[in-house]
């Protein structure tokens, strides 16, 4: 779910945009290194940032305003790591906010910290711990793919009540009406991601 | 009669664009073949993607089978069955992880019970000449065998009406004469279609009526010959003429060649010039086209005269008959332009069989007594 | 989706105005709209803004109309959050729904009023950059402002396999619709995730292709950068300078006004 | 003389592939245009490939300007810009988000300084004809334009060869004609042309040399003419004659014209069918064609001849006559294939102006020379 441009209140843009920064950061500093080894890096990288956006603005179907961003991103991190994959979560926002008008400029920082880097680190860190664990792959893909969509919800509800905490109640009470507003609409998506993305697995083991 | 499909003064707009058609009226009938010719940018495609609903006209109606198109999800569903196409690009068209499952990916969302997807899976690639292929995955095959899945994936839900968008763009000639044959064969069977083209000569063969489109609207309809003989219409269409046209026309413009009857094709040419320089047509000495119906018992027949030596060439017509060939080791020497061919053989004084199958058999003799009227040769048909 | 706002740019009547002032005008207007401690100082930016972007760079109104449709869903369901979180000042209006008592109050109206303002606000002003501005030209400020050279040239090319993979994607769409492919819930599942399997495969096959054509032009690690567009008059400078005056000065004068 | 590009029994394999080049022997000359025809699947497309070192061969090597190629980064680089290599694919080429960036790509990252690339990038785009066209995206453009903006990119370089695969796949007969017209500036300023292509009639017109390709193997070198006249050869690549061979062919077998001597093209032909029928070539009532280099000045007497009304035709060949034709507001009635309709149109009685430039102006007068020799005609050349 993209926060809309105008929506959080300035302080709060700010700090995701500094939250954010060390990752984007690092993530540009690793980049750097791989394409300098090996050039061949860069348009692997371009055509699954391309990826990640076109699967994002195919809507899924029968449901309304999916964003598959961790969907594609969490791709990503398993091909590239997290901290790269959030410089491409970056780029691909960016494009979204300007392309589709989804989402905004100066509420980056914050969508860029829960779809760029905090869905796709879960979705990375499940992954590489359930192969470990040696659990089916599909499965592993399905609890990925759907745990890192969930999480990232649960950040934006996070982000959301941190910058309009509840009268009564404050934070946990805002928290828990965002996340009540979003979880209706969006774990029924993110199962459904988490199933689309095992069968996309699938078919390019298949191929 | 009414039509298979038929366009009303179709209008379209992409958003906020200029308009990309502008007043089309084409009707098709039933059963025949209709070629859309113009250069890129004409709106052909735009044109083929409303005959099944995909497009809808921001002015005017389509009307299938008489009826206009509505565009609800139900009876869009409903159009889509009887309306089959085929994209240019088959790359976009096969996504399916094997052959197989592109080719069921229809009959299964339509609901058909397994066995019967099966049994109609297997019928539209034998239907194509893909039978082995089941199990190969689709983007590892040559580009006619892409365009012949894609056939079949569309043959496989049984539509009255095939649209194919440039159907041989990117192929060689000889595969792209291949998927004409296909195409042909898929007429045969009682299907109506339509294709768009840029290449002039293919229409001028192939179709039996010509809409020459340029910039979104319909310049003429009509016959392939009547079409192509006006030169000042292709110009603005940005064609060229046929070859075979513009060697008639240059002949005519020396007072080589009279200026009547343009030739329909390279045997009619190659008759004008003959009569011309000889006064008459040779009217002795013509071969023998023999034609062999590749069902039961075929095999034999078409050994022994195959070993007697009578014949010297072989042609082979749809999927069947080359199928038979291959299976039977039969050399072919013509795999399409058959009849042409065989009928140049005869004039020629050579004999030749043709193989082929069903409603074809029918379809070539005809064609072989229209030539013998045309030319006043007399060429003898021995079907077996 | 084949809506990409981008290809209005390349059509509007401000194509060829100084990317930077726009970017100014564009950027001025969000971070304004952002400050303003009031809903009328956002409402004036999102009407002049709007304004400007239909009347002035031409921006078909049908399609400007519906655009604004998209920030609506988003905004509407978490200002009533906001609405009925927030409080301060007297009740306006309660209703008891189960268990819970759902409370709105002036201070709570008047916040989830300033959000719907600012959030138009800031997407009238994002219209109006990505309605105006081709990706080409900001590439071009990117590489001016000295961003890391992989960040720009990573998203050149992502730009251009974007228009690449999504005329993939709409064709194959295309393809599975007219086989029924998204007529249950089910099989649209199925169908979805064998197009987005294709075009990841289709994808890495792309980026394959760009090595090798590349390589063909002697790559060495450098994009080049996109020419400056000649810069702005000082007319136009004086105009954007008086328009964002004239916004801070609405926004400040509105500093005390509420609704409720 | 050494040879631009030598292949010397070239073998290639794929990774744990079948071998897709079987021994491949060819000498390119400098200067020359040759057309690597075949079949798809031929191993045409692998063969350009190894032009630039993009592939190595398993076995033999490849030779540049007498030198074999390296395949050390610095060596590649080298042979990449004295070889540029146009994709058949021209989405696969355009990457740059405009393209004026997009063509300053090679000249960049050879690590030209900024003014010489901007002079560099404004010739190749005038040069192509796409001057005003640098800010758009190239995925703006239509299929020819694209073909342009990639020819552009490649010749900022400034390569001795330019390796084209399949130039004209999916583009319509008129944008393929201008293509081909853009290959043949591209020859004239100097440069060996290479291109693959499986249109017959394409490589037939174009080709100093063919090179005939199947499965891998070369089957045949030589002119188009002797290729061309050998239907077995054609047959066994899967390919079919050019239909003027193969009504030439067809009326040799018939005894309506003699074997001897296959026409180079239609204008050979009809001279030949004329000559066959009336016993002679039309010996008087020729046109004249009148040839105006489109320098300093020119646009005036070009304005006066046409107001004169002498002139019945005009043909622009090459992009600056083809942009001097617009600037001036001139109607063209050809915009390729220019001589040849000129002397068509001269041998029917009609006067027509070639508007040209630079080093095509000796080529047309030589042409015309050529086909006078040839056809026994006298035809009137007017410079002006």
């Amino acid at each position: 779910m993209h926060i809309m441009e105008g929506f959080l209140p300035p302080e709060w843009c700010l700090f995701w945009f500094i939250v954010s920064a060390p990752f984007i950061v690092y993530g540009m500093y690793q980049m750097r290194i791989l394409i300098r080894e090996n050039r061949e890096t860069l348009p692997l990288l371009a055509v699954a940032g391309a990826f990640v956006f076109v699967l994002s603005s195919l809507k899924l179907p029968s449901v309304t305003g999916s964003c598959s961003h961790p969907t594609g991103t969490g791709l990503g991190a398993i091909l590239f790591g997290p901290f790269i994959t959030s410089v491409l979560g970056l780029i691909v926002l960016l494009y979204q906010a300007i392309f589709l008008a989804h989402g905004g400029l100066t509420t980056l920082g914050a969508n860029v910290f829960s779809m760029g880097i905090a869905g796709p680190i879960v979705g990375w860190a499940i992954y590489k711990s359930c192969t470990k664990a040696d659990l089916n792959t599909y499965v592993t893909v399905f609890l990925a793919a759907a745990l890192a969509d969930l999480f990232t919800y649960v950040v934006t509800s996070v982000q959301l009540a941190l910058a309009f905490p509840a009268e009564s109640g404050g934070f946990v009470t805002s928290f828990i009406a965002f996340a009540t507003v979003f979880a209706v609409t969006q774990v029924p998506l993110a199962i459904i991601e988490g199933v689309v993305i095992a069968l996309v697995f699938k078919y390019i083991i298949a191929v | 009669m009414t039509c298979a499909l038929e366009f009303q003064d179709v209008h379209f707009a992409y958003q906020d664009g200029p308009e990309s058609l502008r007043g089309i009226s084409i009707a098709v009938k039933k059963g025949e073949k209709v070629a859309l010719v113009g250069p890129n940018g004409a709106g052909k495609t735009t044109l083929l993607l409303m005959c099944n609903g995909t497009l809808r006209p921001t002015k005017g109606r389509v009307l299938l089978d008489g009826e206009a198109l509505a565009y609800d999800t139900r009876s869009l569903r409903e159009v889509r069955r009887k309306v089959g196409l085929v994209f240019q690009n088959s790359d976009a068209q096969l996504f399916a992880p094997t052959v197989w499952q592109d080719v069921a990916f229809g009959p299964v969302n339509l609901g058909m019970p397994a066995d019967r997807v099966k049994s109609v899976v297997a019928r539209a690639l034998h239907d194509v000449g893909l039978v082995g292929f089941e199990k190969r995955p689709p983007h590892h095959l040559s580009g006619g065998e892409k365009k012949r899945v894609a056939i079949a994936g569309v043959l496989a839900m049984d539509p009255e009406v095939i649209v194919f968008d440039e159907p041989t763009s990117s192929l060689d000639p000889a595969t792209a004469e291949e998927v004409m044959d296909l195409l042909d064969e898929v007429n045969h069977s009682g299907r109506t279609v339509i294709l768009s083209t840029h290449d002039v000569e293919l229409a001028y063969r192939w179709a039996d009526t010509v809409v020459l489109m340029d910039q979104g609207e319909v310049l003429s309809t009509g016959t392939a010959e009547a079409l192509f003989s006006d030169v000042a219409l292709l110009h603005r269409a940005r064609l060229k003429p046929p070859v075979v046209m513009d060697l008639f026309r240059e002949l005519a413009g020396r007072g080589v060649l009279s200026r009547e009857a343009p030739p329909g094709n390279a045997l009619a040419f190659t008759d004008l010039v003959e009569r011309q320089v000889l006064g008459r047509v040779s009217p002795d000495g013509h071969g023998r086209i023999y034609i062999a119906d590749v069902g039961d018992g075929a095999a034999d027949r078409v050994k022994t005269l195959l070993s007697s030596g009578t014949v010297e060439r072989v042609g082979a017509m749809g999927t069947k008959a080359k199928r038979f060939a291959g299976d039977e080791k039969i050399a072919l020497d013509f795999t399409y332009g058959v009849i042409d061919k065989c009928l140049l053989r005869a004039v020629n004084g050579e004999n030749s069989l043709v193989l082929t199958s069903g409603g074809m058999v029918e379809h070539t003799v005809g064609r072989i007594a229209a030539y013998m009227t045309e030319s006043g040769r007399q060429i003898e048909v021995c079907r077996m | 989706m084949e809506n990409i706002l981008e290809d209005h740019a390349h059509r509007s009547a401000l194509r060829h105005l100084d990317t930077r002032l726009k970017l100014l005008v564009g950027g001025g207007a969000i971070l304004l709209g952002l400050l303003s401690p009031s809903p009328l100082g956002p409402a004036f930016i999102a009407a002049t803004m709007a304004a400007i972007t239909v009347g002035v760079a031409r921006t078909p109104i049908r399609f400007y109309a519906h655009l604004l449709t998209i920030p609506l869903s988003f905004a509407t369901i978490s200002a009533a959050v906001i609405l009925f979180l927030s409080g301060g000042g007297e009740t306006l209006w309660a209703a008891a729904i189960g268990p819970l008592t759902l409370t709105a109050t002036t201070g709570s109206a008047n916040l989830a009023a300033l959000i719907l303002a600012r959030t138009f606000s800031g997407m009238c002003a994002l219209f109006f950059i990505a309605l105006t501005t081709p990706m080409a030209e900001i590439f071009t400020v990117m590489r001016s402002l000295r961003l890391p050279r992989e960040f720009v040239d990573l998203s050149m090319l992502i730009y251009h396999f974007i228009f690449v993979l999504i005329g993939e994607a709409v064709a194959t769409r295309n393809a599975q619709e007219m086989r029924h492919g998204y007529v249950s819930f089910t099989n649209a599942i199925a169908s979805f995730a064998m197009l987005a399997g294709m075009l990841f495969v289709r994808a890495w096959e792309k980026g394959e292709e760009l090595i090798v054509a590349m390589d063909a032009r002697c790559y060495d690690g450098v994009f080049a950068a996109g020419e400056e567009t000649e810069g702005a008059s000082r007319r136009q400078i004086a105009l954007v300078a008086a328009y964002l005056c004239l916004c801070t000065a609405v926004a400040i004068a509105a500093r005390g006004a509420t609704i409720f």
